[in-house]
Order: structure tokens, then sequence, then C-alpha cells
């Protein structure tokens, strides 16, 4: 069991990374919104759901409904995460910010 | 003026990382702060007010006094902003633009001018109209209910886990600010007009203050929940909770209130016809 | 020097806020633009917030949430435990004062911005003194 | 276990120092947009984690959960501005 | 753009007019009233966040769910009645997995951009159109969200009528567009 | 000292501070001044009715507020107090009706304001005259000072704002700059404000600080005049001539004479300056201010500005007077409050009713006018023997005995400075009377038009003058005051 | 009920705030009688309290009933007692004159504006009862926050900013306080004031403690204007709507000098303050160059309201200047200039509101002739302007005795000097006003083309409490005996002699 | 109290607060000032104040931000400094 959560964790953690690098990395607005929204989401998911996991060690009704509670979380991040993405990236479209294409200069 | 300030800002921070040298250690559990008037809020708070959350009990029953001018504050800068930004849109020079709806056609009307007569096809639009993102509007749709519940839920709970009237009642206005700001601000205001909203303020802070007088009513002193006991039912004990579970209502009440009331002014500079 | 040591390693929270209070309050008496100021002055205020929540933190100590169960005999509950509650009742009232002002000092600002189309405070003062 | 936690904590920190960078830095608002709401997401992990820290999860739950919310609306008035404000660059100078 | 608002905009009316006369007209048509599902779910999200079921957190519970449906009945479902929940939810949740395992391929796609040293040659950020087949409005902004979510594509926007613009990260997260995600959805809210 | 509580002494303040609502409110001129006189007269009378009582040696007290220990708002009538509050109330009837002459006769605008505040000005005379002590005297004397500041600048013109600003320099801001930090000192001295029979400074603080007390005292009275703070009085001839009269004659500066009288007889006590040898600094600083006074004043061509430096002139004597320390002396000087006053009052009018006849105010174009004017210039000649201090006329009597004291205190150089300044006074007035009856009627510059001024200007300057006559042979009631007051303060 | 007294004081006004703001929704009629009968019945509890505490010494109320180190307290004792009368009475009046002009300004917000006034005033009035001190910081915050309300609502166009940079100014004031108060817990581990003070002694040579103190008097000196951080009070209190600057100009600096003198006596006890640390005469030399600077800037002042607001720069110097004499005499002559002050400032700012009311303005250009147009209003002035001159048997003069007292018992001759320096450049300032009301015809562009003379008083609901004022100064200054005696007398702690 | 971490959000936090205040954008400010108030929420917790956590969570990174953004909505977001 600690294993799995280990492992999740771990793997949570090496997605938050990419998210983090992928928002330095990537060139411009656009594309940085691609690891802000996918990896950022993916982590937290994995991260959360091996710490509701962990959390079901003592397993009581109100651990439970913890571990229920972080799952809520999840779900919630899942449907405002993708949104905020669009949000944003509907307000830079708005804003009249031209998306990077291949060749442009780093921005 | 920068030279200036860092000079006062140099001298200030001098002087305080002067005082810290007779400070007792960061979190040293036998320095005066925590042994002198805390234990008796950790080690009694259960017995007098049946509350576990000790940040509670203090907040609403030891120190209730303190909170309910906290929650005054908060109604009096609602009630500040009001004053200060709100202008009836009669007043200034006015472009109202409407859109039929069929056709999607826009009208302007300069000021002095009459809205059109049937105003059921017209809709009122924002000057800097933009078609209401479906994805955003439809999320939040979906979640705002949630949000209340959630903020109830924090509202009720104060007592067994952080939380209480105050950050219930941030969240019960975020979900209004958010209807507002993913659909527009009329039809929030549909919802919770303005006069209800500023009804609405008056009336928490009335709760709390209320409870208090009425406990000095019932001949206590200002505040003092135990006395309630034969209203609620119940030992002087649980009545300091219903006390403070009455007071955290009309505090949340009162915070989501004032809230709605500072978004809505600070974002349409008092006009309440469009906001963010 | 393992003197100066011990003192930074147990009193750093004061110090940063120190820092933290100083960045504040520079902002607000250095800077030009009138919301720059309320922001200064919400750190400004922030940092006292965190000087009494360092106040209240205890070594050992958990957060103060009594754990009890329900309708369970209560057991003698050791202040020791337990982080010192009054001062996080103090901020939250510190909080709600901070935006409070914060809301009143915002519905300033834009008044102020619609009547001289500007948020800087010498291209104000400079229009106050033309008149 | 808990020394875990501090450490994946401690890793969610540096990881939210390199979000900050676009936060600080961004070249644009949106992008400081960006970098804050990635700052938001890793904080409703650290919250659940120093509640397992403190062995007083359920506590922290709520505040992670009011966290997420308001996050999402503080992100939402932001790009609210952009939508009726059209022009990223025109009001700076 | 401003066209395609007008569009939208008109379809809006539209729509919003046929529920008027729906409602109008046939009030009593099939289904639960859509305040007491409202009710119900809300009070299903109030078990599990209280975890205490005495009778006075259950009263404020109903208390409250009840002051939340009189507040915001008509936000969780536009219609004053839900037909065919059941179904549809457990449509729903079974698409969920798919499109857990979608996202979690999308993500390590991201990841190994995000960490290849010569990212910058292996992108090429395009936006795409498509129309989408989709009609109700909870099922396209599933599926924007959705698209969101998975393989390097984010939408950027989406019109009532189902024209999606699309910004994709490379080649590959171009394919893939509409493809399988639109149908899954489309069967999970009944529209086939 | 026997002492009897009675609220007389409020009454008679009060009185005239009474009356003003009602004066305010009037609408008809006629009534407005009936009430003038019904004031002027029932404090005449409140005034009188308390002379029975001083006379038997003993004082009435009456304490408004206590403040602090020994700084009361209290009132204590005795002999001194008795003497002014007679002199200046007695005055206010006659001047009233000289008022109502004069004002109708120009025809002036704001009468209501001028007798509002004629009234408080006189409320606050009597309050000085009957403060028990540093303080009540510095609250009427400041209170005083603000009553006039109206009247002065009645004209409400360009010179009158002028003038009303040096009043105001000089007489506020020696009261507050000088006399306030000194009471304080005094106070925080001795504990006591109390005017006392022989000073209540005596024994509290060395020789420099007292010498500078008394530097701060006398020179921050600055309605006594005395010299290098005498500006204000000429500047303050704007003023209409009533005002001059009374109040530049009578209540302002004899004010501050009393109140350098009474700080020091009440503050210092004679034994005092006595041990501290400081009498001949103050005979020398009256004596440079008589023969300054004087000397100025023959050049004036301006009747009123002439006046203006006689009284400064006069005034220095009483506190010459008090300043030879010698019983006779003080009683000079205090008789000379009663003689000065109705002499110099006389003069005013006279002035006052040339002007109203004639309009003219300086004294080359008054050359004939005793022809037409007989009354008026009789009048003024009795008043200026008696300024000169020439029999038949009162004003002889204070020299006397003035001359008396400074033999008394062996002061030769002050018998001197007398009898030249007698003579310097009979230089300036003399030429005027002269040239009044007794220039060719070629060089009259009258048309045969110009008569007597009205009724009621001429009435009161010939009660004045008469009043000048009589004081010499029956000085009974100052005289007996003043020579309590001697007994009481020398203890002889 | 009476031993409800001091709660009533504070919560009465506080309820009748929130029903104001309703009945500003519901009927505008209704505002103003509330918020009368609000300031009324605090009014009473006031003068109760006060004669309360003059038979029975020191009056203690716990709130919620939780005993005082734990609850929190109020605590009303001679100090307090009567600067609550003061508060009340002074905020009453004002209320009930500038009925006109408020219903003038405000006719759509009445009732916000009633609501922040008296939550204005019971902030003040909380702040001055309470015996804790991090309550106190939250009502002075309702205080400040309210005030800032009010000030920005002036018609000029200046209001707003003066009243930002008041926040600015005001926040970084009460934050130090907190901060201050912060520092004392930390040392102490207590809040309520009684209790700090019977802790502090043996700690009097902690450098936390003294920086404590030192930040809190700094913020509370922020808050009152004393001079070098006096930069935001002018324009603020000259741009304000003339009914919220005449409550706050007599009240708000006021009620801050209390809570130094709460501070200094109470908290922080006179041992401490005049004794362990030697500070004294270098804070009465800074209040020596306040009086002056304050004095100075109102002769450049070329406004009625901004000189008066300078004066009350000057006016504040007096009273830390006496209170830090370190003697009883100065003590004393600081709280009653305190009182007195109030009385001062409420008079001649009630004054400038009558002016406004009348001639739209307040510069000197619009008080040309205005002895002949309002005669009774200016008679109200003058004797608001002696009072401020100090000139008896106005109370300004009695308070000033005391100061000089003080100074001169002290040694400190430079305080003396400048005590006379103000008075004398107050009788300039004020008669250069009766100057130009008096000798200058008044211009055409306000007379609106009535002739000279005619008179345009200002309507009798704004003179009767005007001359209540004017009349009170007088019977004020009568009776100092009485209020020493019997309260101030009191009020200083037998340590100071 | 968990020191180590305290003291990394400390660091994230002033540099932060510094982030805020030398951007030359208001909105750029306001969103920033969103930032540092999770932070705050953060170092809260990690402090134990859990109610004062919560309730800078809601206030700090919920209605300020928006407040902010709606004051620079109706003001500019430009700034000299």
């Amino acid at each position: 069991m600690d294993f799995v959560v280990i492992f999740f964790l771990v793997c949570g953690l090496v997605f938050f990374t990419g998210g983090a690098v992928g928002i330095l990395r990537f060139p411009d607005f656009y594309s940085r919104l691609h690891p802000a929204g996918k990896l950022d989401t993916m982590g937290s998911l994995l991260m959360m759901g091996a710490l509701s996991l962990y959390n079901l060690h003592h397993f009581t009704l109100g651990n439970m409904l913890t571990s229920l509670k972080i799952i809520l979380i999840v779900a919630f991040v899942f449907l405002s995460s993708p949104t905020a993405i669009h949000g944003i990236v509907d307000a830079g479209m708005r804003a009249g910010l031209g998306p990077w294409t291949k060749g442009d200069r780093r921005r | 003026m920068k030279a200036a300030g860092l000079l006062i800002v140099i001298l200030t921070g001098g002087l305080l990382i002067y005082a810290t040298a007779d400070f007792p250690p960061w979190a040293y559990p036998q320095s005066p702060a925590s042994t002198h008037v805390s234990p008796r809020y950790i080690e009694k708070s259960i017995e007098e007010t049946a509350v576990p959350n000790v940040v509670t009990a203090v907040l609403a029953d030891y120190r209730g006094y303190d909170t309910m001018f906290e929650t005054t504050v908060i109604f009096a800068a609602g009630v500040a902003c009001f004053l200060l930004l709100r202008i009836r849109v009669e007043e200034g020079p006015e472009e109202q633009l409407f859109r039929h709806s069929l056709t999607g056609m826009t009208i302007r009307i300069k000021d002095g001018r009459k809205a059109p007569s049937d105003l059921e096809e017209f809709e009122r639009i924002d000057a800097h109209w933009v078609p209401q993102d479906l994805i955003i509007k439809t999320v939040c749709r979906i979640l705002i209910p949630f949000i209340q519940l959630f903020a109830l839920y924090v509202i009720a709970f104060g007592h067994h886990s952080p939380g209480g009237g105050f950050q219930g009642g941030v969240i019960l206005g975020a979900s209004v600010i958010v209807l507002a700001m993913s659909h527009d601000l009329r039809s929030s205001l549909q919802r919770m007009g303005e006069k209800v909203n500023a009804l609405l303020c008056a009336a928490g802070v009335l709760i709390y203050a209320g409870t208090g007088a009425l406990c000095l009513a019932m001949g206590e002193n200002f505040l003092d929940y135990g006395i309630l006991a034969p209203l609620f039912r119940c030992d002087p004990v649980m009545a300091r909770s219903n006390g403070i579970f009455m007071v955290e209502i009309g505090v949340g009440i009162a915070v989501m209130a004032t809230m709605i009331r500072i978004y809505n002014n600070v974002s349409s500079a008092g006009r309440y016809d469009e906001g963010l | 020097m393992t003197q100066l040591l011990s003192e930074i390693l147990t009193k750093y929270n004061y110090w940063i806020y120190i820092t933290l209070m100083m960045i504040g309050l520079y902002a607000m008496i250095a800077k030009n633009n009138l919301v720059k100021k309320i922001v200064g002055m919400n750190i400004f205020q922030t940092a006292i917030i965190l000087f009494y929540v360092s106040i209240g933190s205890k070594k050992g100590g958990t957060i103060p949430i009594i754990k009890h169960d329900h309708g369970a005999a209560s057991h003698v509950v050791h202040a020791a435990e337990y982080i010192n509650p009054l001062p996080h009742v103090l901020m939250l009232t510190a909080i709600v004062v901070s935006v409070a002002t914060l809301g009143v000092a915002l519905a300033l600002a834009i008044k102020i911005y619609h009547r001289y189309q500007s948020l800087e405070e010498d291209e104000i003062l400079a229009q106050i003194r033309e008149k | 276990m808990e020394t875990l936690f501090l450490f994946v904590s401690l890793y969610l920190c540096l990881i939210m120092v390199l979000s900050l960078y676009r936060g600080i830095f961004g070249p644009t608002v949106l992008d400081r947009l960006i970098g804050v709401n990635a700052v938001g997401s890793k904080t409703v992990v650290l919250l659940i984690l120093i509640g397992l820290i403190y062995e007083r999860v359920d506590m922290f739950v709520d505040i992670a959960m009011a966290y997420a919310m308001l996050n999402f609306i503080a992100v939402l008035a932001a790009s609210r501005y952009f939508q009726k404000r059209k022009g990223l660059y025109k009001e700076m100078k | 753009m401003d066209d395609r608002e007008i569009r939208n905009t008109m379809r809006q009316q539209r729509e919003s007019d046929e529920s008027d006369s729906l409602s109008a007209s046939l009030p009593e048509r099939g289904g639960v009233p859509a305040s007491i599902v409202t009710f119900f779910i809300l009070f299903s999200l109030w078990i599990v966040l209280s975890g205490r079921f005495d009778l006075f957190h259950l009263t404020l519970g109903v208390l409250s769910c009840v002051i939340v449906t009189l507040f915001s009945r008509d936000l969780l479902f536009p219609e004053p009645r839900a037909r065919g929940l059941l179904g549809a939810w457990i449509r729903f949740v079974s698409y969920v997995p798919w499109l857990l395992y979608q996202i979690f391929l999308a993500n390590l796609h991201v990841l190994y951009l995000s960490f290849h040293p010569r990212m910058m040659e292996l992108i090429d950020p395009q936006i795409v159109r498509f129309q989408s087949k989709l009609r109700k409005d909870l099922s396209l902004v599933t599926f924007a969200n959705s698209i969101t979510l998975t393989p390097g594509t984010i939408t950027v926007y989406v019109s009532l009528d189902g024209d999606f613009s699309v910004h994709a990260i490379d080649e590959k997260s171009r394919e893939g567009l509409p493809g399988e995600m639109e149908d899954r959805i489309a069967r999970a809210f009944g529209e086939q | 000292m026997e002492t009897v509580t009675s609220i007389k002494p409020l009454l008679a303040v009060l009185v005239s501070l009474a009356v003003t609502p009602i004066l305010v409110s009037s609408r008809s001129p006629n009534v407005r001044e009936a009430w003038t006189f019904v004031a002027a007269a029932a404090k005449f009378a409140i005034v009188i009715s308390m002379l029975p009582v001083i006379l038997t040696g003993t004082e009435i007290v009456y304490t408004v507020a206590e403040f602090l220990p020994g700084a009361a708002i209290r009132f204590r009538v005795d002999a001194l107090g008795m003497l002014f509050a007679i002199v200046s109330s007695s005055l206010w009837i006659v001047t009233s009706a000289y008022s109502i002459g004069y004002m109708r006769g120009l025809n002036e605008h704001s009468q209501t304001r001028y007798f509002c505040f004629f009234a408080l000005a006189l409320s606050a005379t009597i309050g000085v005259a009957f403060s028990a002590n540093l303080l009540t005297l510095y609250l009427f004397y400041e209170m005083l000072s603000f009553a006039t500041y109206p009247l002065v600048t009645h004209h409400q013109d360009q010179e009158a704002r002028r003038s009303g600003r040096k009043y105001l320099f000089y007489i506020v801001g020696t009261s507050i700059g000088l006399v306030l930090p000194a009471m304080v000192i005094a106070y925080n001295l001795s504990g006591t404000l109390e005017f006392s029979s022989h000073g209540f400074l005596t024994g509290a603080g060395s020789k420099p600080l007292m010498s500078l007390l008394l530097i701060l005292f006398i020179f921050g009275f600055a309605k006594a005049a005395i010299m290098p703070l005498h500006a204000w009085l000429p500047a303050a001839m704007v003023a209409p001539t009533p005002v001059s009269a009374l109040l530049h004659a009578v209540a302002v500066v004899k004010v501050g004479v009393f109140s350098v009288v009474r700080v020091l007889t009440g503050v210092f006590g004679i034994d005092l300056l006595h041990s501290l040898n400081l009498g001949p600094f103050i005979a020398l600083v009256a004596s440079v201010t008589i023969l300054m006074g004087s000397f100025i004043a023959l050049s004036q061509n301006e009747l009123k500005r002439l006046l203006a430096f006689s009284t400064i002139a006069q005034l220095s004597y009483i506190v010459l007077g008090v300043g030879l320390l010698s019983p006779k002396g003080i009683t000079g000087g205090l008789i000379h409050i009663a003689m000065h006053a109705f002499g110099k009052i006389t003069l005013f009018f006279c002035a006052g009713a040339i002007f109203v006849a004639t309009g003219k105010k300086n004294i080359s174009e008054m050359v004939g006018i005793g022809r037409r004017m007989p009354i008026t210039m009789t009048a003024f000649f009795v008043a200026s023997l008696s300024i000169i201090g020439m029999p038949p006329c009162g004003g002889f009597l204070s020299k006397w005995y003035l001359a008396l004291g400074s033999l008394e205190a062996h002061q030769m150089p002050i018998l001197l400075v007398l009898l030249l300044s007698s003579f310097l006074n009979a230089a300036y007035f003399m030429p005027i009377v002269y040239r009044a009856f007794f220039c060719g009627p070629q060089e009259s510059m009258f048309e045969s038009g110009v008569k007597e001024a009205p009724a009621f200007c001429v009435v009161p300057l010939v009660i004045t003058a008469a009043v000048s006559i009589v004081l010499l042979f029956i000085p009974q009631p100052f005289y007996r005051l003043a020579t309590m007051m001697v007994l009481k303060i020398t203890g002889a | 009920m009476s031993q409800h007294y001091p709660v009533l004081l504070v919560t009465v006004p506080l309820l009748s705030a929130f029903l104001i703001s309703i009945s500003g929704w519901l009927n505008k009629r209704l505002c103003f009688p509330i918020a009368v009968a609000a300031l009324a019945s605090a009014s009473f509890f006031s003068a109760g309290l006060l004669s309360k505490v003059i038979h029975k010494n020191v009056v203690l109320y716990r709130l919620g009933g939780w005993a005082p180190p734990w609850g929190i307290a109020y605590r009303v004792d001679y100090l307090n007692g009567l600067v609550l009368v003061v508060v009340s009475l002074v905020a009453l009046i004002n209320l009930i004159s500038t009925y006109r002009s408020v219903e003038r300004e405000f006719s759509e917000k009445l009732g916000a504006f009633y609501t922040l006034y008296v939550l204005f005033v019971t902030g003040l009035l909380g702040i001055t009862v309470t015996g804790d001190a991090f309550n106190l910081y939250v009502l002075l915050e309702i205080a400040s926050l309210t005030g800032y309300g009010l000030i920005a609502m002036g018609e000029e166009d200046r209001a707003p900013l003066a009243s930002l940079n008041y926040v600015y100014m005001g926040t970084i004031g009460a934050c130090f306080y907190l901060l201050g108060i912060g520092y004392l817990y930390i040392v102490t581990g207590s809040l309520n004031m009684a209790d700090i003070s019977a802790i502090l002694p043996s700690l009097y040579q902690s450098r936390a403690v003294l920086s404590a103190f030192i930040i809190c008097m700094v913020g509370v000196w922020l808050k009152m204007a004393f001079f070098p951080l006096h930069a935001w009070l002018p324009n603020a209190y000259t741009f304000a709507p003339s009914a919220a600057s005449s409550l706050i100009a007599p009240l708000m600096t006021k009620v801050m000098v209390y809570v130094m003198l709460r501070l200094m006596l109470t908290v922080f006890t006179p041992d401490f303050v005049f004794s362990a640390i030697d500070i004294n005469r270098s804070i009465v030399w800074l209040a020596v160059i306040a009086i002056s600077m304050g004095a100075i800037l109102a002769l450049t002042a070329r406004n009625l309201k901004k000189m008066l607001t300078y004066i009350i720069v000057a006016e504040v110097g007096y009273m830390v200047g006496g209170a830090w004499l370190g003697n009883r005499a100065g003590m004393t002559g600081a709280i009653l200039h305190l009182v007195n002050d109030a009385l001062m400032t409420l008079c001649v700012f009630l004054v400038v509101g009558n002016i406004v009311y009348r001639m739209k303005g307040h510069s000197f250009e619009d008080l040309r002739g205005l002895f002949r147009k309002m005669p009774f209003t200016m008679g109200a002035f003058a004797i608001g302007a002696l009072s401020i001159i100090g000139v008896p048997p106005t109370c300004g003069f009695f308070s000033k005795w005391y100061l000089l007292w003080g100074g001169i018992q002290a040694g400190h001759y430079a305080f003396v000097a400048a005590l006379l320096f103000s008075s004398l450049v107050n009788v300039v300032l004020f008669f250069r006003i009766f100057e130009i009301g008096y000798y200058e015809s008044p211009t055409e562009a306000h007379g609106g083309g009535h002739s000279q003379g005619s008179i345009e008083e200002a309507p009798l609901s704004m003179l009767v409490p005007l001359y209540l004022v004017a009349v009170g100064l007088v019977v004020v200054g009568l009776y100092t005996g009485a209020i020493v005696n019997n309260v101030i007398r009191l009020a200083v702690p037998p340590g100071i002699v | 109290m968990i020191w180590q971490l305290d003291l990394a959000i400390l660091t994230l936090v002033v540099v932060t607060a510094v982030g805020a205040i030398y951007i030359k954008d208001l909105l750029g400010t306001a969103i920033l000032f969103g930032a540092y108030s999770f932070l705050m929420c953060l170092l809260w917790s990690i402090m134990g104040a859990v109610d004062v956590a919560f309730t800078e969570a809601s206030v700090g990174a919920g209605v300020s931000t928006v407040f902010f953004v709606g004051a620079v909505f109706r003001t500019t977001r430009r700034t000299k400094d």
C-alpha cells in the first residue's frame, strides 16, 4: 500500500516538474498553457489520489469521508482547470496575442 | 522620496530587529504568550462552550465582542464603498447600448433619449460587449451551487473544523461574484438586487449584535450566551455553542452581502450596469 | 559567532516578517502609483499578521482544534499540545480589517481616476497645481 | 512517511519557484497568470500534505477545497479583464 | 468572428425561446422537478462534506440545501424538469475512465515534449478549426474541456453552433481531432 | 479684615452683560438707548449700594468658580476697587447721554453694535475693579481688550483697520506674551494668585526673578501705556469720541494703571518692593513716560492726539505715585485715578462736541471757537486746569499728594519731574484756551452759523466739568477710599 | 440596568447604525431621528457613567461574562469617563447642527451617510471605553474606515485623494499600534491593559517593551497627526464635507490623544514612561517643534478650513507636550485641553459649516463682509476663536494655564515659549479673519445681488447648537475647577507629582 | 510548525512581495498579489493557524484579487513604477 502511495506521489511530482519546466521552456504563451493546463492537473490528480489512499490507512468512516473530499477536490480541479485554461487562452486571443509559429523568436 | 523612504524603512527595521533580541525564541512552548492567557482557552473551551475548534470558541465567545466589531468593520467598508462610488445611472453622461435579440443589431442611445419602448426584444448590453463564453458560463453555472453549498457547510461546521461565518460568507459572496463574472452583472443583480443586498448587510450584523442584545435583555452581560439556554432548551454550555452558531450565521450573511456589494460597486464604478 | 547563528535560527521568522513589512512600508512611501501603494499597504498588513501568527506557533503543538470523539467523555486537554489560538483569533480580525481597508482604498482610487484620469500621484498633483 | 511528505513538500516548493519565475518575469500578464495558476494548483496539494504531516488532514481538506474554488475565481477575473479590455499592450507604455 | 457571434446569439435566443415555450406549454411532461434533483445532489454532497449524522447537523444540511436550491435551482438545471438523468450519469461515468486514460497519454506526451532538449524543433503550434456535430451545451462544454485536457490541444473558442478553434501543439495532436472523443461524448450525452 | 459674601459685585458686572441681548434685539433706537440708561443707572446703583459697607472697612467677596486652589474667579470689593468702580460706573451714565448726542449728531452706522460693546466694555471694567485675584483681573482685562476692538475700529475703514491692528498688537500681544507667563510663574512660585494686602510673592523667589516678574507685569499691562508700549493709545483715537472719552480716558487706560497698581500692591506688596529696592525703577519708568508724553503732546496738532499723549503722561502719575512707595504718594496716585478721569473725560467731550458742531479736529483750526461755543470751551478750560493741577480743580489735590509723597520718599528728582510736567501741561493746554477765547474776531475761523453742539453732548460735559471742581472741595468718598487702601497696604 | 451602561453606550449606537442603514433603503426620513435618538442615548449613558465613576470610582464590565484577561472588559475610570461625555455630546450636537447641510449634500445617500456617522461615533466611544488593547485596535479601524468614507465625500475634487492619503497614513498608524500590542503580547502574553501593566514592571529593562512603546507611540502619533507625521491631516479635514469635518476634526485627534494618555498612564505606567526611559524631554522638544510649525503653517494658509486644520496640528502639539512634561500640572493640562479642544474645534468647524452652507466656500475671499451678513455665526466664531487663542473665561485659557504651569514646573521654557508663540500667532490668524469679515465688503459674486448689510444668517437649526457650544465654551471654562477637582485630578495617577 | 517548509515558503513570499511591487503593470501586480496570498495561506497552515489560513485563502486568493482586478479594470493598468 505504501509502495503504491509512494509511486503515485513520485509520478505526480514528475508531472508537476514537467509542468514547471514546460512553463519555463515553451516558447510562447499558448504553448505554455499546455503543460500548465495538463501536467498540473494530472500531477494533482496523482498526488491527491495517493494522499487520499494514504489517508485510508486507518480505515474509519471519518477518514473515508476525508478521502472522498480529496477526491471531490480532484473532481473540482478537473472541472475548473480546463475552464481556467480556456479563459486564459480566450483572453489571449481577444487581447490580440498572435500564437507562436515555427520559426519565430521565443518570447 | 525614495531616499527618504529608504531611510525611514531602515530606521524602522533597525528598531524592530533590535527589539527581537529580547523575544523568546520562535515557537518556544514556554514563552509568555503561550503560558499566560491562552492555556485556559485550550483547556476549557470544550468544557465551557462545547466547541472543539478553539479559534471559533475564542472568536465568537471569549472575544466575541471583537468579532462583532470586525463584522462591523466589513459592514462599514461596504457602506463606505457604496457612499463613495454609487452613482445613479441617470446622473452621468450615459450612452446606453441595446441589442436587438433577434438580429443582433446594436443600437446606441445617447444620453437624454428614451430607451426603446418594447424592451422585451431589446437587451441592455455592456459597452465592451463580449458574447458570454459558453464554456465558462456553463462550468460556472454548474459549479456555483456546489460552491454555495460548500460555503454553507463552512459556516455550519465552524465549530468542528476550520472555518466559520467569515470564511463561509466570503465564499458565498464569491459564488455570486462568479455568477456576475461568468454571466454579467445584471444577471447577478437579478438574483440579488442592490436593495436586498444592502438589507442583508445590515441584517447580518444586526443578527450578531441582536444576539448580544438578547442576552442583555434577558438579564446577563452583553454576548453572554449562557443565558439563552431556555430559548434553545438546552444547558448553558450548549447554549453557548448555539449562540456562537447564531452569531456565525450573522457574520456569514453580513460578509457575503458586503463582499458582493463591494464587488458590484468597484467593478462597475458605482453604475451597476456592467461589471468585470 | 555561534551565538549569532543560533540567534538567527531561533528568530529568523521575526526577521523575515520585518523584511516583509519594510518592503510594504517602502512601497507605501516611495511608490508613486496609488494602487501600488495599496498593494504595499496590504503587504504591510500581512507582515503584521505573520508576526502574530509566529507568536502563536508552538513547538510540538498541533492545530488548535481539540481532538475529541463524538460525545465521548472529555479527556484532559493539555495546553502544550495545541498551538496558541489567541493570535489566530486576533489575526482573523486583522485580515478582515485589511480586506475592508482594501475595498475602501480601491473605491477611492477609482474615484480619483475618474476625476484625474491618472493613478500617478505626481501627475495628479501637477494637475491640481495647474488649476 | 512524514519525512517523505516533508521532502515531497519541499520539492513542491522548489517547483513553485520555477512557476513563480514565470509569474514574476513572464513577458505578458497572461504568462504571469499561468505562472500564478500553476502555483495555485501546487498549493492545493501542499495544503493536504501539510495536513498529513500534522496528522489532521480532515481539517486541512476544507481549506484546500476552498482554495481550489477561489483560485479559479481569481484566474477567471483576470481573464475576464482581457475579454473586456481588448489589447494586451495598448495600455502599457 | 463578429458574424459568428451574431449567429451564436441568435441561436441562443432561439433556444431560450424554445425552452420558455416548452416550460410554458408542457409543464407536466415527464421527469422529476429539477429543484428536487438539485436538492438531492446537493444533499449527497453535504453528507460527504459533513461527516456528522446527528439530527442537528442533518437539519442544518437540509436547510442549507434548501437555501442553495432556492437560490440557484436554475443554474444547475436550466430546464425546470430533469429527464433521463440517471442514464446520463451512468454513461458519463463510463466515459470518465476512458478520458482519464487519454489524459494520461496526453500528459506523457507533453511531459516528453517539455523535457525534450530539442523541444523547439518538435513543436509546431497551430490553431485548428473544425465543426463538431454536438449540439447540447453541456456536451459541447464537456468536449471542449476534454480537448483541453488531452493531447497537446487547448480549446480556444467554441461557439454555440459547435465551431471549435483549437490550439494544437504539434502535428500529432492535430491529427486526433475531433476523433473518437466526440463520438464517445455524443454517446455519453445521448446525442446519438 | 472683615469680609462679607454678597452677589452684588457679580451683579454689577453682569448687569451690562445682561442688557446686551436686549440691545441686540430691540429694533427702535429709543428703546435701545433707554435700556442703556437703565443698565448704566442700575450698575451705578449697585456699585454705590456697596459703598457704605466698604467705608466701614469691610470687604465684599463673591466667588464664582474656583479653578485651582488660590486661583478662582472671585470678586473682592475693596477700597481701591470701589474707587475705580464708582468713577467708571458714574461716568458711564454721563457718557451714555453723550453718546446719544454724538452718534445721532453724526449719524453713525451700526449704533446697535456700538452700544452693545460699550456695555460689554463697562462690564469688563467693573470686573477688573472688583477682581480679587490676578486671574480674575486678567480675565476681565482680556475681555476689555476684545470688547473695545469693535469700538476702536468703529468706522471700519482702512485707517481703523491699521489702528485696530496696532491696538491689538500692543494690548493682546503684551497680555498674552508677558502677563500670562508672569502670572503662571507667580503661581508656580507661591501657589496662589489671590491679591493680599502685603503681596503674595514675599519670599517666593530671588531678586533677579522678582525683577523679571516686575518688568513683565508693568510692561505687560500695556493698557497703562507706559512708555515704550504707548503707541496704541494715539492710534486708538480714530474711534468715535465717546469711546475715546470713556475708554481711553477712563476705562481702558485706567484698567491698565489699575492693574499695575494692583500688581504692585497686591502681588508684590510695598514691603517686597522696598526690600528689593524696586521702587526707584518704577518711578524712573513712570517719570520718563510723564516727560516724554508731555513733550510729544506739545507738538501735536490734532486735538484728540494731544489729549492722548496727555493721557499717557497723566497715567504715569498714578504709577509714579505707587512707585514712590510712600503713603502720601500712593494716596496721591490713587486719587489721581478719579481726578484725571473727570478732567480728561471733559476734555474729550469737548473735543467731540467741537467735532459734532463744526467737524474740526485740529487745534490750528479752532481759533476763536470760544465765542461760538462758550459753554464747551469753558468746560474745556476748567478741565485743563484740573489736568495741570491748578486749584480750584480736583487735579490739584492729587498732585499735591504726589508732591508730598515724593518729599516723604526723599525723591527730589520726582518732585522736579512733577513740576516740569505741570508746566508742560500748561504749555500745551493754555494756548488752545487762549486762542479760543481771546483772539480777535477777524481771526476767528468760524461763521456765525456755528453754535453749541446738541444738548445731549453739552450737558454731560458741563456735569463732568462741574464735578472736577467739586472734587477739590468734597473729595470725600475718593479720598477716604484711597486712604483706606493705603492703610491696608502699608499697614501703617 | 445601570450596570450595563458601558456596553449600552457602545451598542445602542451600533445597533442603530444598522437600523439607519436599513431605513435608508426603506424610509429615508427615519434616518435622522434614529441617529439623534442613538447619540442622545449614548450621551445619556456616558453622562450616567461619568456620574457613576465620580461617585463609585472605576466601573468594570465583562463582555460575554468572561473575566478580564480572558474575555474583553470595559473599564470606565475618570479619564475615559470624561472623554466619553465629550465625544458623545460633540457628536450629538454636530449631528443636529449639520442636519440641513447633510440633507442638501447627501440627499440620495442619507442612510449611508448617517450609518457611517453613527458608526464613527461608535468607534470612538468604543476606543474610549475599552480596557482591552486589541479591542481598541478594532474600534480604531471602525472609526478610521468610516472616517475615510466620510471625508472622501467632500464636494471638492481633491477630497478622494486627501482621503486616500489618510487611508495610507491611518493604516500605517493603526498597524504600528497593532504591532506594538503584538510586541507587548509576546513578552507578557496578555491583551488586557490592566493585566499588561501588572506584568510589565519586571520587564522594564526589556528592549522589546521599549520598542513596543516606541512603536505604539509612533502609531498613535500618526493617527493624531503629531507634527512630522501630520501631512495627511490638513487636506483630509479641509476637503471633507462640512458635516464630516466638524465631526472628525474635533474628535478623532482628541480620542487618539486619549489613547496615547491611556497607553502612557495605564498600560505602560508613568514609572516606565517617565523614569525607566529617559525620552520625555526630547518628546517635549518635538512638541515644541510641532506647536511652532503648526502655527507657522497656519499662517501660510489661504483658506479658513485649512488654517483651522493647521491649528489642530499645533493643538496636538500642546497635548502631547503637556502629557510628556511628566508632571501633574502638564498632565492635567493635556487632559483638560483634550476636552476643551474638542469643544473649541467643534465650535469653529460648525461656524465653517454655517459659512459653507450659505457662501458655498471657505476661502478667505468668501469671508468678506461676513460680519454684516452672518453676525450671529461670526459672534460664535469669535467666542471659539478667543477660546483657541486662550482668553479667559473661555475654556481654552484654563487648559493653556495648566500647560504653561506644567512647562514652568518642569523647567521646559521652550515649551512655554512655544505655547505663547502659538497663542500670539492664533491672535494674528483669527484677527486676520475678523478683519476680512469686518472691513471688507462682500464681493458681488457671492452676494447674489442683494445690497450690503442684508442679513443672510444661517438657519436657526444650525445657530442654536452653535450657540450651545459657544456658551458651553464659557461654561466649561467657568467650571474648570469642578472638572479638574472631581475628575482630572483623580484621573492622573498618584505617581505623577 | 514545520520549519524547513516554513523557511522555504518565507523566502518565496519575500520574493513574490518584491516582485509584486516592482512589476510595471498593475494587472500583473494584482495577479502576483494573488500568488502572494496563496503563499501566505500556506505559511499560516504550516504554522498551524488553520483558521487564518482559511480566511487568507478565501479573502486573499479569492475576493481581494477580484477586487484588485475590478479596480484595475475600472482605472488603468499603466504605472510608471
